[in-house]
């Protein structure tokens, strides 16, 4: 039990999980789930209470338990105990500000990477000002390899996302070259089929493998259907470079996906032993998104933005080469309008980042959020400037198969011009040598590449 | 002007590929921006999907198609009671309010079927408006051919997809199927979406249901929604299963031509 | 660690900064950035401040404090409904309701005086609650020495420093003086402003006015205040004006002391 | 009058005012002056129409009377009709997209500075995103000079603001020595006055000179009395470096202000008289806002953003060292919530920058307006990104005198380290000299800085 007094009253919180989810910025998911602060003076009760918390209270104390759920068990187990020692002292307060210090560099806060638990840093990051969340992120590089690196420092990119409402060849073939013309694609082609046909799904790795190969594009490829459905074409040939699966904080919410720990683990190995990547073995691509266990019902009293946080454990047991929040894909109900899209980007970029992902971001809103082009464009300067690996690169930012607004070519454009940052290495090679881009990064003519003859 | 692309006059090739998609690509740009006549376009298409969200079912014409075809309907309603509401509870909208439920457990309710079909708005009522009926042409001769039997047509106000486990399961069905109303998109304001349901009960969660999705003028055509649903209802009700276990395989493996 | 300055070790001189100053100088800092402390804090005030937004007037004990003085008032009301309504149309918070204005006309009102005094919530209920009343007791004995009339006392709900126009255009007052909670700071959400303005009538602009600001704990003593209101209201009364050709001319220039 | 049809439907707007306003993007300011588009589709239509406008269109047809409004005979009278003649073939909409384009340099745009109206940027402004208008907003470089150099790329600059609720010349010192040591202060240490007593103003201005003088600090001071306070002042012989006065669109709403031109080239002359400046004599400080207009009910019928950018043509008149929009500062009725509040820093911006201004902007909010911190650490990093001149240092981010919240000295140094940017060069020197900041801009133990002596 925590208890905090401010004008002679006196605010109790139970547990771990009621404090942790009274502390959190306020949301319409957390206020779905009730279990939000009632008011914003409670809200700061629970503040001063969690920043006083010790982090060693997060090793004994679960907000889910430990025989209950698997995530959990993997939370404790994976924690390095030796590395914990340098931090061991620290209260959620003073961690927070030993990562805002200069102490904290990008050498000592990768290295306490498994020191850190999901719920010590969702802690964090509650009590952090959106400020802080930017400073501290970008401290953080956590680099990855597949056919390029990406994830350096000074480096911005994209996943291509040519989706199509049918899955049409010709029709994603179109995105695809349109978005490779605009400079798109480093971290990964990936398409969300609208199908779930293995034939289909099958059709489309292997245009995206030829594609790949006849231009010799440094990038890998994906096609992001269910787990199952990938593992079963692995074992059929099919040119799978990443395993895509999204994944959510709670073993609840996963079963609801269709998944657990044990099927990442062998479609991991499996992707592995296809031995795809030319100078890395980042194999896995993960999705998550704030609401995903209250969505099915599978939150177990815990706050979504804790929740998310532990979603980041299941993921870099995985070595991923991309992961990335959906922030504002799943709805209004659990993100209501930009504030709180933009506070829920910010936290996950930095919960990943702080527990040693390759956190990209996909910056976006539905139609029935209360958000426009207008926030996403001050939301995508934002993770610019936090560090973010990489966001997506949809058509004119209209997916017309899934039904939201992502970021366009154009917005990644638009970035790495203000802030100055690079595609990665191999793929600005690649762009230069193709006449696509100048060495400055400006945008050649492109209207005789070889690329526009593929379809027509 | 500077030697590098900016006032990006798209060639023909470039703007040929908008004739392969109706995504948004070769877009009219200019330096790294896209060029007004877009920009403007784009804050269209959005008022026009936003507007739309605020459209409701069309019952009444819903429920003379269902007449036509010779079949019997029942007009239920969640828990929810406006759009405001819709948006901000799910768990609403998943569950029938009270008089709903005893019009369903009444009695008198055609019970025992293969399959339950719930049509609801979801969150674009247009979609259903406009598609549900032309897949339901194409579904119900293969239905009667394989002597699959349905309940009454369950039409909903305000439902989400798990509503279809309590109505499957009040209605004693094999399975549930639920058409709804996608998340409109700026292109595509008018999708519907199919999700069958195994043994439905209220718990089940997503992984035991299946999907077949974007339905719409430039999606997938009814006849095809109704092979692929077809294809799920036989599997389904063979091999007693729904979800991650049950693959769509519909459609052999076909070949990307040579090129 | 580094050789610079990151954990801001406050010594006592910097430390020492904050006794002078109810600003948040000398803040506990880390890097560039606040420490938790202070962070928290901050929210901590603002939260508190949201909360006085939405208080309301202490009619009954301002009431009886004029009473007290042995002074009439008058309730009035402005257009606005509720204080949501406050925030957003500042024009009907300058005019009176009807049943106001009838009051104000109905004839049976003591008018034609020297100062009509009025008192509204302004955007701080809680400033009028707590410095009006101590304004008013320096004050009042001055205006009686020096033979200055007043009407009786002006109470409106939900008013904007312009409706001390109209008020005291009907009350057919040489000077129109208005008390208000000025919008609530961090660290000062009761501080009370006084706005005077010559000639009171519909359509005067802030030019014509002066105005007393920052009455509060941490501000403008109540004494302090009344003094510059006198001041302000015997030269307004003597030169017949108000607003930028009047200046606070109530203390002699001072020098700094020398360093 | 102007029409377009979007679905069958015909939209009308009736003269260039209307169109402007309908063609703004949504604030409850202009919903409060019954100017605003109806619905989401009036406003497209009224883009659409603007989009199409040719820009010669403004100099014939004015949104408030030449005859009725010295802003409006400012505007066309100092118009610059020859370099006006390389863009007069524009569109709203052309004129966009040039600014958009790599033809539109620093300099190109600079160039046009007499050639622009402020209504023909209000309209291009109308129709640009979010990230547009930083995208521009950045090209341009406005440099000013009295005791420093301002504005040049790659600095940020701060005005250092030590209210204080009396004026009391100790807690006011106080202010001014934490900001100092913190870094704040090079683009002015500027005293808003609770007083308007000429003799306690008087003071204030004897404090500061001597500040200044005694450590020697490249810097400019300022009283914010109002002009006529000024000038008297200055007629007294008291060190005033720059002329304040706040300044609004329309010739009515500076009569509510209790100025006209007149008055502000009378203090200008007088100021300039002085010649206090070391290397340069910009001596003038403005303030505007969005809403100032309305608020006076002075805004003729024209949208509030547009009355803005006409307050900026009175701005450059006067060759000033600062301008700044107090953007959150006046209130909901006018910015009702934090992505009003962001769109409107944005815009007032850029029609600074493009009309030739020295843009600085004072982010904030009150108490009664629906936005936060956070919603300020945002548009902070925006700001910088879009190069705004300066920003406010009130101590803390909390005015303790005009009951609002701005930016603290702490939120300058974060922009300055995450973008990479530092204070005016001369200022800078002062920093490194005085042992407060190293080279890089780190700041340095300061405990025994003389600064703190000056008045314990
Ligand atoms: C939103 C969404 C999600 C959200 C759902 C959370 C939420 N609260 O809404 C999240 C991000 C969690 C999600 C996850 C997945 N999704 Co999804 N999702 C959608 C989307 C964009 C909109 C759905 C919608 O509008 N529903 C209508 C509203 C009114 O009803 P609802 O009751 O609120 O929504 C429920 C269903 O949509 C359901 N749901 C969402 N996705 C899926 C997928 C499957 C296979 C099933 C059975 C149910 C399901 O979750 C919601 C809550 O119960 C659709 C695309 C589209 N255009 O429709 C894809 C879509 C349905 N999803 C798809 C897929 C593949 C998945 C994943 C399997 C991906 C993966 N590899 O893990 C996962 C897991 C799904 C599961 N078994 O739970 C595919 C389905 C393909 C197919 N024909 O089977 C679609 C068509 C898009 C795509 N191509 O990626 N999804
Ligand atoms: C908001 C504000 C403004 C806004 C007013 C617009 C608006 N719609 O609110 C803007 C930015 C335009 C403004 C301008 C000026 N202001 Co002013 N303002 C304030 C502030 C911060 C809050 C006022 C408040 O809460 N009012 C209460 C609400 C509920 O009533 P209201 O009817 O909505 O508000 C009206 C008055 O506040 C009035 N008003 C605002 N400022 C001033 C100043 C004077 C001298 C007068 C007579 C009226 C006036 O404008 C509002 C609309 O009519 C106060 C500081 C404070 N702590 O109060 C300074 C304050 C009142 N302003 C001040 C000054 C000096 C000015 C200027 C003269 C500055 C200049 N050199 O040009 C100008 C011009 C004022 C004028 N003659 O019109 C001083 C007054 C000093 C004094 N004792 O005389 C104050 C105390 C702060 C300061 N030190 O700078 N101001």
């Amino acid at each position: 039990m925590f208890s905090h007094t401010i004008n002679h009253t006196n605010y109790v919180f139970a547990d771990l999980k009621t404090l942790m989810a009274k502390a959190t910025p306020f949301r319409s998911g957390d206020v779905l789930a009730g279990v939000s602060a009632e008011t914003n003076i409670e809200r700061v009760a629970a503040q001063y209470c969690l920043a006083d918390l010790p982090i060693k209270y997060f090793l004994s104390n679960q907000v889910i338990p430990y025989e209950f759920d698997e995530v959990t068990r993997l939370i404790i187990d994976s924690h390095d105990i030796k590395t914990y020692q340098s931090i061991s002292h620290h209260t959620v307060g003073s961690l927070r500000d030993w990562l805002l210090s200069d102490d904290a560099t990008t050498e000592t806060i990768s290295y306490l990477k498994w020191a850190l638990t999901p719920e010590m840093i969702s802690a964090v990051c509650k009590i952090m000002r959106n400020q802080d969340l930017v400073l501290v992120s970008r401290k953080c590089e956590v680099v990855t390899k597949f056919r390029n690196t990406l994830g350096l420092k000074g480096r911005f990119s994209t996943r291509l996302q040519p989706n199509h409402p049918t899955d049409d060849p010709k029709s994603i073939a179109a995105s695809i070259i349109d978005g490779l013309l605009m400079g798109s694609g480093d971290a990964v082609i990936g398409i969300n089929p609208a199908t779930d046909s293995p034939a289909k799904t099958k059709q489309l790795l292997e245009l995206l493998n030829a594609f790949i190969e006849r231009f010799n594009i440094p990038t890998q490829s994906c096609v992001l259907s269910h787990v199952t459905t990938t593992l079963e074409l692995m074992n059929e040939k099919a040119p799978v470079d990443l395993v895509f699966q999204s994944i959510g904080g709670t073993q609840k919410t996963n079963e609801s996906f269709g998944i657990n720990l044990q099927i990442l683990k062998e479609s991991h190995e499996t992707a592995l032993s296809l031995k795809r990547g030319s100078i890395g073995n980042n194999v896995m691509y993960f999705e998550t998104g704030q609401g995903s266990s209250l969505s099915a019902n599978a939150h177990e009293g815990v706050d979504q933005q804790t929740c998310e946080a532990r979603a980041y454990a299941i993921a870099r047991a995985f070595d991923p080469l991309l992961v990335n929040s959906v922030v504002g894909f799943i709805g209004p109900e659990y993100l209501y309008n930009a504030k709180q899209i933009t506070r829920a980007a910010l936290e996950d970029h930095f919960c990943g980042k702080l527990l040693g992902l390759p956190m990209g971001m996909d910056i976006c809103y539905t139609n029935h959020a209360d958000a426009d082009q207008d926030d996403m464009d001050d939301l995508l300067l934002l993770m610019g400037a936090a560090g973010c690996n990489y966001i997506m690169g949809v058509p004119g930012a209209d997916d017309i198969l899934l039904n939201y607004q992502s970021t366009s070519f154009h917005d990644a454009l638009y970035v790495r011009r203000v802030l100055g940052t690079r595609p990665a290495p191999e793929f600005e090679n690649w762009l230069i040598q193709q006449g696509l881009f100048d060495e400055h990064m400006n945008r050649l003519e492109s209207n005789q590449h070889p690329l526009l003859n593929y379809i027509m | 002007m500077s030697e590098h692309l900016q006032h990006h006059q798209l060639s023909d090739s470039t703007k040929s590929l908008r004739q392969l998609t109706p995504a948004r690509v070769a877009s009219d740009t200019i330096g790294v921006s896209l060029k007004t006549n877009e920009v403007i376009q784009f804050r269209q298409d959005f008022a026009s999907t936003k507007d739309a969200l605020a459209h409701s079912l069309d019952i009444k014409s819903i429920q003379e198609e269902i007449n036509d075809s010779g079949l019997d309907h029942l007009s239920l309603k969640s828990r929810v009671e406006n759009r405001e509401q819709y948006l901000l509870r799910p768990d609403l909208g998943r569950i029938l309010n009270d008089a709903s439920e005893i019009k369903l457990t009444s009695g008198s309710i055609h019970s025992n079927v293969d399959v339950c079909i719930c049509v609801t708005d979801g969150l674009s009522a247009d979609a259903v408006n406009h598609q549900f009926s032309n897949v339901m042409t194409f579904l119900l001769p293969k239905l009667k051919k394989d002597n699959i039997s349905i309940g009454p047509i369950c039409l909903i106000e305000n439902g989400r997809v798990a509503i279809s486990d309590q109505i499957g399961m009040f209605m004693k069905a094999k399975i549930s199927i639920i058409f709804l109303g996608e998340r409109p998109g700026l292109s595509s304001p008018e999708s519907m979406g199919i999700y069958l349901t195994y043994d439905p009960k209220i718990g089940n969660s997503d992984a035991n249901r299946n999907c077949i999705s974007n339905i719409w003028k430039n999606g997938l055509k009814p006849n095809d929604a109704a092979d692929i649903l077809f294809y799920l209802i036989s599997t389904s009700l063979q091999q007693q299963i729904s979800g991650i276990a049950l693959k769509d395989n519909s459609q052999p493996i076909t070949q990307l031509k040579d090129r």
